[in-house]
């Protein structure tokens, strides 16, 4: 809480400004793909202010998700859009109307405006210090079988939230299949640069991915971090050309998004089965049964934003009336 | 002002400015970067506050509900996204139309 | 026996049981439509487990990973969590059984899924006691649904679920920033905790204000109501039943715990007063835009707007009469709006539309669906003996006991509305266009789900006092005045 | 300063003027292909230098090969992209700048 000095102010300052202008830029400059690739710079700019904050776990959640494959998902359905559409798109500019209306147009400018005044004096107001949960965290950290505080409240203080989180995602990929997905892409050979970029990368992101996992417990890193980096090994798969055959999609592919989310449940009846509240581990288990959860969880978030790329629905052979 | 007040700020100011755009912005693809824009301020005023416990250490329980929260906000955009490119499809626009009806 | 049923956790079963439905439903699609039926029967069973617990031994809370509060994440089950559960319960399974035969093949192994997560969803909200796991549970919810509105891939449902999306988003961040402050003011998320440390500052009433925004822009409070009509009429009809039904009571429902636990009255800039005129105004703008209706599920999707209504005239009222009043309406409602679509359902999957003006002899062609849609509106409606009726009975007296007649006069205006709505269907209903259309057979079973729903509501209004009693179970209205 | 921030500091400082230099070209020079040129070479360098200076002060081996690691995954990444770049405004037919 100490009062800032000189060069961290300038800091703090430029990237706070850096954060607004980004923000503003990507919301309306004319052209949406320069839209796009200001927003991920946005990303990589927050990226480097939740290192700012000690916040080193979000920082990397947000280097490989918030700005890598959501970027490369809004650049993806951007190049999916028809060529027409992604020059100026007419009605983000208006035409210009009577008096009266552009008058009215000026309303959510002025709401906003009363709004921000209020958050503004009301974050002012916050107590200057507030431990929040960290004291409770810290007097628990010893039974909850990991080391870095953020995976002890993922996965077992908190770990019901996690639980219907990767729900939430797998929710996400039912529903885009839901939609019947997108129609198959024609895919241009990759290239040989391409192609070497791909049999290099794949390996050393699952390593990558494999590491995040073992790192959690210790520091920065986990399930999220290391399924986001399998989930841009898939990209990079995708971009290089694979596809996933019918039989891939009709069984390995639902075994392994049902993975997590399957050992989640499992773990939970067992907990109650066991006559302990939901997702209670014994101290003496816990660490075993986070690394598993942490495992299938990783497996499953990977192939699911790999899938959410992909966007199309796979070919299961049940897509058929009968 | 300290740290954490400045980025809590901004964390507004971003909330702010991506309610704006999503109310204004009439192309789909803009109000999705909206949100994602809105949900991002959101985590910065969690996170930024989360520093002023007096410590070193910041308090982790935020920390985790952002993660929780990034994995959210990506699954929502990438079933918006696709949705967006159906409604292209279906209607060659990128636009949700003034008025509905069949 | 007795032990197990007043000790175990039902809660929990009630969470894990639809998502272990929704995994093994997508898993093995072969035998899908089987493990569907057996998951919704499961929801019922624990619901009536739970409820019996409940009563013999009061409300009670699960320590999730047996941490507790604050550290941890608690359920919280007490007579108001029960009301919302058996509701869902119910409504889920007409809506599964009504499902299988409703939809295609191929529709239906997608449906399903997305169905038991949307269940899991609602369960755990009603369950929770903790603001941020609320959170994840309203984002569940929201996309579940939205996904489900987008279903049918057609131009209309795709636009509308956009605009939903877009709608529900919104409302969770505003949420979610009301929690930040919450959060950061009083250093807890759990319902009970935060209830003692509350108090009244900048930051309490800016979370209270984005917090009840953004809930109320998810239960379409008029004026905030734009997404839900074109979203409601145009999803597939057992979706519409479980939207109307179930999902817009979901943010209800946090509002009510919201004002009833953690912001007692005193620690709020806005008045209840304010969200009552809303509430009128969303009653005669819903009865309006429901009489105009060309279109069966758009009519019934406009009378949830009104009904909308009705739910925030509790906040000026505020007293224990009028809560009650308010829940009775929330369960009412719930079966007997559901009913109504299902029966929608049937007039579509039987004429291939839903014009109301080409109803061409629905009365002798669908009798029972036609009189499913009938008792529902008696429910609507607030006619005798509908659960309805008991609802809006309880509401007047409420408002005529604290003097304020004005809330009294609405309800009653608007039930003569909604009279007015319900007719113009049913009337349309025997009459003969010139136009003879293909129709198709409706199976059996939709139009007994159709039917038994609708009677359900009526039904309700006959064992009035069992709900009223379950309602009290926990002590929910501990705080609030008499009268 | 201890001796080690002798050798890292102006390792570090020169690293950022590559950067500076990489970063002045891709604003001001006129096409994509001269502004990936200025680009990767220079933030290549830039980057080494940087890395190296990291580990002068790095405290184990563990560390001096993940920094090592990263540059050499940056290297990669950098030049494929360049070249998938390039070779993406070659087939829009993107003409190269002439005097």
């Amino acid at each position: 809480m100490d009062t800032l000095n000189l060069a961290q102010w300038v800091f703090d300052s430029l990237t706070g400004t850096g954060l607004l202008w980004l923000a503003w830029m990507a919301l309306a400059s004319p052209q949406l793909i320069r839209a796009i690739v200001i927003f991920v710079a946005f990303g990589l700019l927050m990226a480097l202010t939740w290192v700012r904050l000690d916040a080193v776990d979000i920082a990397l959640a947000e280097v490989a998700i918030g700005a890598g494959l959501t970027g490369a998902l809004l650049l993806a359905a951007l190049a999916k859009l028809t060529a027409a559409q992604t020059e100026i798109s007419k009605s983000d500019h208006r035409p210009r109307d009577g008096r009266a209306v552009r008058a009215l147009r000026q309303l959510p400018a002025v709401l906003m405006f009363l709004v921000a005044a209020g958050l503004v004096y009301s974050v002012l107001s916050l107590p200057p210090v507030s431990s929040g949960l960290s004291v409770e965290v810290d007097a628990n950290l010893g039974t909850s079988g990991v080391e870095n505080p953020v995976t002890a409240v993922l996965l077992n203080f908190r770990g019901y939230d996690t639980l219907l989180e990767i729900f939430v995602l797998l929710l996400a990929l039912l529903g885009v299949w839901s939609l019947g997905g997108l129609p198959p892409q024609r895919v241009a050979p990759a290239g040989p640069v391409l192609h070497t970029l791909a049999v290099v990368l794949t390996p050393v992101l699952i390593l990558l991915a494999a590491y995040f996992l073992w790192a959690g417990v210790k520091g920065p890193g986990g399930a999220f971090q290391a399924g986001a980096t399998l989930g841009a090994a898939g990209v990079l798969l995708q971009l290089a050309g694979w596809r996933p055959g019918p039989g891939f999609a009709r069984v390995h592919w639902r075994l392994i998004l049902v993975a997590g989310p399957a050992l989640f449940i499992l773990v939970a009846l067992f907990t109650i089965v066991a006559g302990r509240h939901l997702l209670e581990y014994a101290p003496e288990h816990a660490g075993t049964l986070i690394l598993l959860l942490e495992s299938g969880a990783t497996l499953s978030i990977g192939l699911t934003l790999a899938g959410l790329f992909f966007g199309e629905r796979p070919d299961d052979g049940y897509d058929n009336d009968n | 002002m300290t740290t954490e007040t400045l980025y809590a700020l901004v964390g507004v100011g971003l909330f702010i400015l991506g309610l704006y755009a999503l109310f204004v912005r009439a192309n789909l693809l803009r109000k999705i970067l909206a949100a994602n824009v809105m949900s991002s301020g959101v985590f910065l005023v969690l996170v930024a506050l989360a520093r002023r416990t007096g410590t070193v250490a910041p308090d982790p329980v935020p920390h985790a509900m952002v993660i929780t929260g990034i994995v959210v906000a990506v699954s929502v955009t990438a079933f918006a996204l696709i949705l967006m490119l159906r409604i292209a499809m279906k209607t060659g626009q990128t636009e949700l139309p003034d008025t509905w009806s069949e | 026996m007795e032990v197990i049923i007043t000790t175990f956790p039902w809660g929990v079963v009630l969470i894990l049981v639809p998502l272990f439905g929704a995994l093994s439903c997508f898993m093995w699609p072969n035998v899908a439509r089987y493990l569907a039926l057996s998951t919704a029967f499961a929801l019922v069973m624990s619901v009536i487990a739970l409820a019996v617990r409940l009563i013999t031994t009061g409300s009670y809370r699960h320590e999730i990973g047996g941490w507790g509060a604050p550290l941890g994440i608690e359920l919280f089950a007490d007579g108001l969590s029960l009301l919302m559960l058996a509701a869902t319960a119910v409504v889920g399974f007409a809506v599964t059984v009504y499902s299988i035969g409703y939809f295609p093949n191929r529709q239906l192994l997608r449906f399903l899924p997305i169905w038991f997560l949307l269940l899991a969803a609602l369960n755990a909200l009603f369950l929770s006691g903790d603001i941020f796991n609320l959170y994840v549970a309203l984002e569940l919810t929201g996309l579940a649904a939205v996904a489900l509105t987008a279903m049918s891939g057609g131009r209309a449902a795709l636009i509308a679920a956009m605009r939903y999306l877009f709608a529900t988003l919104v409302g969770s961040m505003s949420y979610l920033l009301g929690v930040v402050l919450i959060y950061h003011s009083f250093g807890s998320l759990d319902f009970m905790i935060l209830a003692e440390r509350v108090e009244a500052s900048p930051a309490t009433w800016s979370a209270l204000g984005l917090m009840s925004i953004g809930l109320a822009l998810k239960t379409a409070l008029f004026p905030l109501h734009f997404w839900l009509p074109p979203a409601h009429a145009s999803a597939p009809a057992p979706v519409s039943a479980a939207l109307s039904g179930l999902v817009v009571k979901a943010s209800f429902y946090i509002l009510l715990r919201l004002w009833l636990e953690v912001f007692p009255a005193g620690h709020s800039l806005i008045p209840g007063e304010f969200l009552g005129a809303l509430g009128v105004c969303a009653i005669f703008w819903g009865g309006l835009q429901a009489l105009r209706a060309t279109r069966l599920k758009l009519l019934i999707a406009y009378s949830t707007v009104m009904q909308v209504g009705y739910f925030f005239l509790v906040f000026p009222l505020a007293t224990v009469v009028a809560w009650h009043g308010v829940l009775f309406l929330l369960l009412s409602h719930a079966l007997a709006k559901a009913a109504m679509f299902l029966a929608a359902g049937n007039i579509i999957y039987f004429a291939g539309h839903d014009r109301i003006v080409d109803f061409d002899r629905i009365a002798q062609q669908l009798p029972m669906t036609l009189a499913a849609f009938a008792l529902a509106g008696v429910c609507i409606m607030g006619l005798p003996p509908g659960g309805g009726f008991i609802a809006k009975w309880l509401m007047v007296q409420a408002s005529l006991e604290s003097g304020q007649w004005w809330w009294a006069a609405a309800l009653i205006l608007g039930s003569l509305v909604a009279a007015a709505y319900v007719f113009k269907v049913v009337g349309h209903s025997f009459t003969q266009t010139t136009v003879r259309e293909k129709t198709n057979v409706v199976p059996v079973l939709m139009e007994w789900t159709a039917l038994a729903l609708a009677l359900a509501s009526v039904l309700l209004g006959l064992v009035a006092s069992w709900p009223l009693a379950w309602m009290e179970i926990g002590g929910v209205f501990a705080g609030v005045p008499a009268r | 300063m201890t001796p080690s921030d002798y050798i890292a500091v102006p390792l570090l400082v020169s690293g950022v003027m590559f950067f500076l230099a990489g970063s002045a070209g891709l604003l001001r020079f006129p096409d994509v292909y001269t502004r990936l040129h200025a680009l990767t070479k220079s933030d290549n360098v830039g980057l080494g230098l940087i890395v190296a200076g990291l580990v002068v002060e790095a405290d184990s081996w563990f560390v001096v090969g993940k920094l090592l690691f990263i540059w050499l995954l940056v290297l990669l990444a950098g030049a494929s992209v360049a070249n998938l770049i390039t070779k993406g405004a070659m087939q829009r037919g993107t003409r190269m700048w002439t005097r």
